[in-house]
């Protein structure tokens, strides 16, 4: 057990699994200079059969995962920004997500596509996406969003071992964050388990991949104003925990949600219209959703970190929802 | 009975015939109504797929496209799994989630038969490099269309398979068309096979009519990947009898005189005079011909007999554990 | 004024488009040979130089119509069914919906881009997909969804006229469907702007493409029992018409959001968050969603069509709700 | 002023000295942290980028990719509102919005450099299909990477310009690496010029170090392009003084002593030597240098003396109306 930070997690994760298991490989584009340091030493550990510098063709390699999946290989391909999956999405949507179930479960794709969302830091609006909900619209593939480092290890190490094809993205916000590691080389975070990550009274958060440090720190300020706020993190988003969700809101009657990706269509709306129709009773006022906005990302640092969800944003949202409710408490219901 | 052991030409001239009857007899239901969905038949096209299956060994593998009848059929397929499926049956081989434009047979080394143009070549690359770091010899033949050549997807598996020197075989099947688009209207270039040249791939062009000379070209292809000598691009100049899909004749671009040209070069004939010629008994291959229509009719039988998919099979295999039933559904 | 079908009003819009603006032009694949009867006569009217066949090569077709929009021209791409936008992904997310905003502007893209959606028909897995919501997540595409002829009419119409790019889905369940086509070459439905398809005081049925039909059916079956029930169709997913749906809810207290997608992230649930985001205090249940379950569609007709919204389906939610309510009504809130 | 009409020469000396003092100021002030974002610059590129443009007319088309500094400054873009866009201010090029992989300025006629790999190649295509609607005799010049090279988008929007003979240019900056990738460990051929042979396109290779090669065969596929003759491809042989992208090289591959090689064909030298055995003055090109450092600092100071975009400014331009202002940046 030792403190590192999430971009360690997923060496770790990765390293560990190729020991383990010699199906697994990973692919992608410049993976043996190791930009991001997240095979650092696997070339020397594992050869370059198994760490595999690709040409830049992300359809081409992403199809070719699901092939070598599909002839029993565990590939994990490294597609660096989640941008680039846009040039890919045919082969995850129409050849990942669907093979198992239009060949009627003759075929198995254990692979894992890993991309970070890479935002906030003025990359302009080709290289700031976070396109997981769209991925989620679409059945056959599961998703994980770790929002710490530990969660890292553990989801990515599981997903490694699922026989489903799992998309990992990795928020950038939370690449130097860092968490105490267990050592055991079966440490793993099962898919579809979400976690209470500070327990609490009042309200609700419910925040994914990076919004959720935010979520936290948030909560962190508003118990000092005697504010006690709950913050899950559903961890992945397909298989999804909305037990855990529900069972917070029946408790709290409150809820925010948190998603640093664009609003129309997002996981926070998921989530929202998840528990208006599922815990619409306990419900003592509006969801609120903390995003980004339907614009793109610009680069100009003046103007773009306003756009994600901040502290402050959180904060505003949960004076909203507890003053109404007080003056809900003070007039009667309506 | 397969014939392979004894005598390959009759099994060529076998599976050859049980496409043929297998797409006569689904071409009828679907015009009865009994088959939803579209159909694309092969008919014309047989000579392609078996020249080419049987150049591969039982544990090698195949990836095709929505004109998927005769690919598994070539490679060995049994037939009432293939029907059952035309019919959205539990038994089909898809149990009933396929259809016409996906009849994949896993068992017989398919890695699926899909219907998005293009979608099957980095699969097929994809399942070659699967091959090579097991350190098995086997290899991976894709076949696509002549439309599938201006998809990315073709670009990009293709200069995959050549960088790693992947043992694929990259088998076009140029049919003169894309639905309605010639190929002279959509590929810059005079021949499927000088597209090898943008991955240093040796290519080859090759009579897709003659069963023959399909297997030679191929043979050669999978000695040399299997040798570790990587990918080959072949191009079988073919033709498909039939219109792009049944139904869509109304609509496409009259063919005229082209389509009675090309059916006096009917691989199935042009075979059957061949093994004639080369002393094989008429009855010999009546015996074939009387035994596919046989076999059509038993799987058909096979077919009918069997039982739709329950309603809750929908949430199984999207993933290995089935989906949670929503309420609607089990209320 | 003559009563037309669907595809008749796509055809329609088309070519008194193509009449009026010599700049617009079609292309896309067997277009010429007019498979769907969407350009019957085109070629005669036009030439080929207009009513132009593509190589199969979406990414590189769609590409050339954001490039020929940035030198002047306005295209029209007809993408026939809505699961070959796939291939195409990176050019419509990095390239059409981000030229104008990466470059401050100075791109226009004034192009239409449309596809079917193919379900409901045996068509399996791989062309079944009714992806609107993925591009609904993206900031930089207008979006329209017609579910009859008439709104097909006027909002292409306006589509080709629009100086944004613009994704028109064509519901295949749709196609036959026939409504009362205006004469009038200027006859134009804004984008932006949803309409009351039926009015109802007791419940607000949201309904998306193809699932608007089928609300009126429903709607008028419950007429019957003495259910009065409104049907609000946004009608364009981009701009969205908030405040139609808003006005509506307002006025019934209870809400049903039929969608023909897969439930997770879909335009269901935007429509869900966004009511109980903005009506909470209106509402007088939860909002339910009627929509396919995130399975895939299978091939087998026996087992296809129940995974759609239905007008039984639809029918039980306003039962549920209508009935929880009841009960609220006799044993006072809770 | 700019020497076109009097002294091409001199004017493709100053092009590329521009783009050289640019960048060389541009990489200051991004190791000051006043530039944020990443940088790639084009150093050693320039013959490329200029020669290529030389060869084309004002109202010709251009489309660019991430390493996107030389494009528009050697179409003959205003330098101010390029550095302004490296600071993110609304005076910049793109009003703050792109950043220096998007220094795309459209009065020059350029349609984006795009930071997506192989993603301006098929709008390039359609720029040149615009041209050939509306009649005109516009080309339209496309610069990538040898990267760039695999991706299915080159492959379709090479295909695409080729069945439909378009007024278009195809210019591969083949600098040898992308990233830390060499050429040939991804580009399954030994040169890209032999890519055009997939498409039966004219295609050329041309010394990028030589400006005056570049000119010649880009101005040769320009005059086919405008005359109706269809597409060209070239691939100019050039190479990136500076690694990928700046604070990169800590991680990349070490090149060695490959760097030096080819810094002794930096083209700007070996133009300078080229033109003072013309006949040039040499205080004539020292002049042009001297005005290239001034313009530069120029561009710096109004730069610098730009203001931010407002905080609204995030809601211009997604459209041609101004998105919704959300409640929280109102209150
Ligand atoms: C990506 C994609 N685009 C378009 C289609 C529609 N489509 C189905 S088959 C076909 C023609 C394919 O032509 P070819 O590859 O030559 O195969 P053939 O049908 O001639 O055997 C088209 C355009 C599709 N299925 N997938
Ligand atoms: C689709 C896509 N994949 C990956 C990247 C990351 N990336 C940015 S530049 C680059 C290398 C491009 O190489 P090349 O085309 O040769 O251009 P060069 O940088 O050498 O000028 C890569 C991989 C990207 N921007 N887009
Ligand atoms: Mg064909
Ligand atoms: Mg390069």
């Amino acid at each position: 057990m030792a403190r590192a930070t999430y971009i360690e997690a997923i060496r770790q994760a990765q390293m560990e699994e190729m020991q383990r298991d010699a199906r697994v490989f990973i692919m992608g584009e410049d993976i043996v200079c190791n930009v991001f340091g997240t095979t650092t030493g696997f070339t020397e550990m594992f050869g370059k059969e198994r760490v595999r510098d690709t040409p830049i063709s992300e359809n081409g390699f992403i199809g070719a995962s699901a092939g070598a999946a599909m002839v029993g290989m565990r590939p994990i391909v490294d597609v660096t920004i989640s941008s680039f999956l846009y040039p890919a999405m045919d082969q995850i949507m129409s050849i990942i997500a669907k093979s198992r179930y239009i060949y009627g479960g003759q075929a198995m794709l254990p692979l894992v596509i890993r991309s970070c969302l890479f935002y906030g830091n003025s990359n302009a609006a080709q290289h700031s996406d976070r396109p997981y909900s769209m991925f989620m619209n679409v059945p056959g593939l599961k998703i994980i969003v770790p929002s710490d480092a530990r969660d890292m290890k553990g989801l990515l190490k599981a997903a490694i071992r699922d026989d489903d094809p799992v998309l990992c993205f990795e928020d950038s916000t939370c690449w130097s964050s860092k968490a105490d590691l267990p050592d055991d080389p079966d440490f793993l975070i099962p898919l579809g388990q979400g976690e209470v990550k500070r327990e609490g009274t009042d309200l609700s958060i419910i925040a994914v991949a990076g919004g959720v440090p935010i979520a936290l720190k948030a909560a962190q300020r508003l118990a000092k104003e005697g504010i006690s706020v709950e913050v899950i993190d559903p961890r992945t988003l397909v298989p999804f925990d909305r037990e855990i969700i529900l069972k917070s809101v029946r408790k709290t009657g409150r809820a925010i949600t948190v998603d640093p990706a664009h609003e129309s269509c997002s996981v926070a709306s998921e989530i929202s219209a998840t528990i208006v129709e599922n815990a619409f009773d306990a419900l003592r006022g509006p969801v609120l959703r903390v995003t980004t906005p339907d614009t793109h990302l610009p680069f100009s640092p003046a103007i773009e970190k306003a756009l994600y969800p901040s502290v402050e944003r959180i904060v505003a949202a949960v004076y909203r929802l507890v003053g109404a409710d007080r003056l809900i408490a003070e007039q009667g219901t309506n | 009975m397969t014939y392979l052991g004894n005598d390959r030409s009759l099994e060529k001239y076998r599976r050859m015939v049980r496409i043929r009857e297998f797409e006569a007899v689904a071409e009828a239901i679907h015009a009865a109504g009994e088959v939803p969905g579209s159909l694309h038949t092969y008919t014309g096209q047989e000579a392609t797929g078996v020249g080419a299956c049987i150049a591969l060994r039982n544990d090698d593998y195949m990836v095709g496209n929505h004109r998927s009848h005769g690919h598994p059929i070539a490679k060995g397929a049994k037939l009432g799994p293939l029907m059952a499926e035309l019919l959205g049956k539990v038994t089909g081989v898809c149990k009933g989630k396929g259809g016409s434009m996906h009849l994949s047979d896993f068992s017989v080394g398919s890695l699926g038969e899909t219907s998005i143009v293009g979608s099957g070549i980095p699969v097929a690359a994809g399942a070659a490099l699967g091959a090579k770091l097991q350190g098995t010899d086997r290899v991976a033949l894709c076949f696509f269309g002549d439309g599938a050549t201006n998809e990315g997807a073709f670009h990009e598996g293709l200069n995959l398979a050549a960088v790693w020197k992947l043992p694929a075989i990259f088998l076009c099947e140029n049919n003169g068309y894309a639905v309605s688009t010639p190929t002279s209207e959509a590929v810059s270039v005079p021949d499927i096979a000088d597209r090898g040249k943008a991955y240093g791939m040796p290519s080859a062009i090759v009579d897709g009519q003659d069963i023959d000379a399909v297997e030679a070209a191929v043979t050669e292809a999978v000695e040399r990947a299997r040798t570790g000598g990587g990918p080959t691009l072949i191009e079988a100049k073919t033709y498909r009898f039939a219109e792009h899909a049944v139904n869509m004749g109304r609509v496409l671009r009259d063919r005229g005189v082209e389509v009675d040209t090309w059916r006096e070069r009917d691989p199935i004939h042009l075979y059957r005079a061949k093994l004639i010629g080369d002393g094989v008994a008429v009855g010999t291959l009546d015996g074939i011909e009387q035994e596919a229509k046989d076999a059509v009719q038993s799987a058909l039988s096979f077919a009918r007999e069997s039982d739709y998919p329950e309603q809750l099979a929908a949430f199984d295999d999207v993933f290995v554990d089935r989906l949670p039933i929503p309420a609607y559904l089990t209320n």
